[in-house]
């Protein structure tokens, strides 16, 4: 299973700063392991955002972001200790959802 | 590493200063700890032979030895270390000083060979970027030897084949087969005393830094 | 880390694997998200709804260089009124679409990430705010560091 | 190298481009110093402390890391030491492996043997990285009270200094000198407090060319590689001499680990 992710969210004036970072290789389909063989694609294409019920925040990607994506993006709406949740799809259909008090 | 290079007298009295500060009854009697003995045997017991790399590599020619010290060696230590390792230099085994600085540049950019990781039998790369600036057009240069843009030019090298290019022609081949017949503690390594480099690759070094259609002399 | 002859050898295989088709999973893909089989920066930005213009509410904040094309931290923002869409490109990958990112009503115009440039390229912001594109880009140099060993 | 086209091509360079490319990639490392990646290991290496595992499914939370039993906080600032119960000098990979092997019931050589980045060497890396975040700008203090301490120290120089092998580099010649860089990449001296700090203070770190966590025992060896040197074994005496000489000579100086690196 994919390892957790690290998500920090801090509210100040009414808006939440979050920032994730999400432990993925983020295979391009380009690379060639140490036998020559061509590695398969593998990373994550699909990225959502929850907090109090409502999507703060959709994302597509593509391979080209980098290995162990990082993640920033801000909302308003949420307060001290309510929660954001972030769950990420790759596209071999794994996925991992984690979940952050607002500090 | 040589003993007189460390005076173990001094670094002996600091051992019993600490020892003394921390409470430990040192016998007066025993004998100063012989680091540099100590170093060694950790040094033997430490390394295993990988790919290429064998254990052999780590016994030290006196050269080797003698510029393993936090400091440079005496003046006289040196001035026989340059006369012996200026012996070792042997001239283009065909005449012939200036190849190709095409090969010259790709040999310069190539910093591979010889670790653990790379196949034994195929060629090494010059790793002259990784040290020294040469062409203007790559930014992404080191430090750790001089300039070597306009390498000919500055020296007033025309035509490498002339007789009055001849000294800094044949200079410039000694320094790249054996950089310390010069400098006998200088990082660079000896190219072709240590078989790094073959004549024909020096052959295309010394036509990147000396022809003057190369682009370190532009 | 690979010497520069290394490096352009390995560019060469791109192009072959790209030329071969071999990235069925884009295509698959692709029809949920539309332009990330686009293999230029036209063909994406037609996919996103056309031709973007340029834009002062558009900002994209990017190194003048990056020591590594491996990690290169890019932030985009935009001014613009009713934003419901930041898309980044980088312009010589070979498939520039990186990222789409959608912001409901209450997300702030503003994300931070971080992508992978094979070399020293143009990065594009595009903002679809009321239904229009309007974009940015700014370069990222490339260098290459280390021993090459 | 595992980057993404793999295509690194410098533009061709201008002037201006080359007169502010140090400010250019101090200003890139900038913008990723928030957001490190190593963090993710950070989080799994506390995790993987408090979680009972291996034959005798205990938990490392008794290991002596030097400061009393399952004291972390500033233990990764005054290592390598010298532990009275192995009677011998551990770094803190070293000393791991030992509560790995006497709590946990695993078998530290091993795990030794394992190369970096796999099995229970990415548990290692881990923890690595966790311990070292629990020290972040501390001061480096190692002692050197112990006599086998300071004889590690004294080793340590002197593995610094060993010129060998067919290209007769020692550690020293790419990091004996001040404001030197190898291609782009700027080189600590290691004989400063500046420069030890630089380097000793800043491993274990996340490398943005291999995304992975490198410890410093795995950046030693690497750099050995580099020197044409046969392999340093894991933990062996003569990285962890070298690991004392650096982190005495880093002495005073603030620990910023787990750092970032090209």
């Amino acid at each position: 299973m994919a390892d957790p992710m690290r998500i920090r969210a801090q509210a100040k004036d009414g808006v939440t700063d979050v920032r994730v970072l999400m432990a993925h290789p983020m295979e391009t389909g380009f690379r060639k392991d140490a036998t020559g063989k061509t590695i398969p694609p593998h990373y994550i294409n699909d990225v959502k955002a929850v907090s109090n019920g409502k999507t703060v925040l959709t994302a597509k990607w593509g391979q080209a972001i980098s290995q162990n994506p990082f993640l920033q993006f801000r909302f308003k709406g949420a307060k001290a200790g309510d929660k954001v949740t972030v769950t990420w799809v790759d596209n071999m259909g794994e996925t991992r959802t984690d979940e952050a008090t607002i500090a | 590493m040589t003993t007189h290079l460390h005076p173990r007298s001094m670094t002996w009295l600091a051992v019993c200063a600490i020892a003394a500060v921390a409470g430990c009854a040192t016998p007066a009697a025993a004998p100063a700890p012989d680091y540099d003995a100590m170093a060694q045997t950790m040094l033997r017991n430490s390394f295993r032979p990988q790919g290429q790399a064998t254990l052999e590599r780590l016994e030290q020619d006196p050269l080797q030895r003698a510029c393993s010290a936090e400091t440079p060696p005496a003046a006289d230590v040196i001035r026989r270390l340059e006369a012996r390792e200026l012996a070792s230099v042997k001239p283009p085994s065909d005449g012939r000083y200036l190849g190709d600085w095409r090969e010259g540049e790709k040999l310069a950019q190539n910093g591979r060979g010889m670790t653990w990781s790379d196949p034994a039998g195929v060629a090494n790369g010059g790793n002259c970027y990784n040290c020294h600036e040469l062409s203007k057009a790559e930014i992404a240069y080191g430090t750790l030897g001089p300039s070597l843009h306009q390498y000919g030019k500055l020296r007033g090298v025309a035509d490498p084949s002339s007789a009055v290019a001849a000294p800094i022609v044949q200079y410039t081949w000694g320094k790249l087969y054996n950089a310390k017949a010069y400098n006998a503690c200088s990082v660079m390594p000896r190219f072709g005393e240590a078989h790094v480099l073959t004549v024909k690759q020096m052959q295309d070094l010394m036509a990147l830094l000396l022809d003057p259609a190369s682009p370190v002399n532009k | 880390m690979n010497t520069r002859r290394e490096l352009l050898r390995h560019g060469g295989l791109l192009a072959l694997l790209v030329g071969c088709g071999a990235l069925t999973m884009e295509q698959a893909y692709a029809a949920d998200a539309p332009g990330f089989d686009a293999k230029s920066l036209d063909e994406a930005l037609k996919s996103l709804g056309g031709k973007a213009a340029d834009s002062k509410d558009v900002t994209i904040t990017s190194p003048d260089i990056a020591e590594n094309g491996a990690v290169v931290p890019i932030t985009v923002t935009s001014a613009l009124a009713k934003t419901e869409a930041i898309y980044i490109l980088v312009e010589k990958n070979p498939f520039p679409l990186t990222a789409s990112f959608a912001i409901p009503e209450g997300t702030e115009a503003y994300v931070s990430t971080r992508v992978k440039m094979g070399e020293s390229t143009k990065v594009y912001a595009v903002v679809k705010a009321d239904g229009k594109l309007y974009s940015a880009a700014k370069e990222t140099k490339v260098t290459l560091g280390g021993c090459g060993g | 190298m595992k980057i993404f086209i793999a295509a690194a091509l410098v533009a061709s360079g201008t002037v201006a481009f080359a007169q502010s490319s140090s400010e250019a990639i101090a200003q890139y490392r900038a913008m990723l110093a928030d957001g490190n990646p190593a963090e993710l290991w950070e989080t799994k290496g506390e995790a993987l402390w408090k979680e009972p595992r291996g034959p005798k499914k205990a938990s490392l939370q008794r290991c002596d890391l030097g400061q009393g039993a399952g004291v972390v906080k500033s233990a990764f600032t005054q290592m390598p030491r010298f532990f009275t119960d192995t009677d011998r000098v551990q770094d803190l990979e070293s000393r791991l492996l030992t509560c790995m092997q006497e709590l946990q019931g695993f078998d530290a050589a091993e795990i030794a043997k394992t190369p970096f980045g796999k099995g229970e060497q990415v548990t290692l890396e881990s923890l690595v990285a966790w311990i070292a975040s629990e020290s972040r700008g501390l001061q480096f203090s190692l002692p050197q009270a112990h006599p086998k301490e300071k004889d590690m120290y004294e080793a340590g120089k002197r593995v610094f200094f060993f010129r060998s092998g067919p290209y007769d580099f020692s550690c020293a010649s790419c990091h004996g000198q001040e404001g030197k860089r190898i291609r782009m990449q700027e080189l600590p001296n290691l004989t400063t407090q500046k420069g030890a700090t630089a380097a000793f203070g800043a491993w274990p770190a996340y490398r943005v060319s291999n995304g992975e966590l490198w410890t410093l025992q795995r950046r030693m060896a690497d750099c050995f590689r580099q020197q044409r040197f046969p392999y340093p074994g894991f933990t062996s005496d003569a990285t962890v001499a070298l690991g004392t000489y650096l982190g005495v000579t880093a002495r005073g100086g603030a620990s910023i680990a787990p750092s970032l690196a090209r």
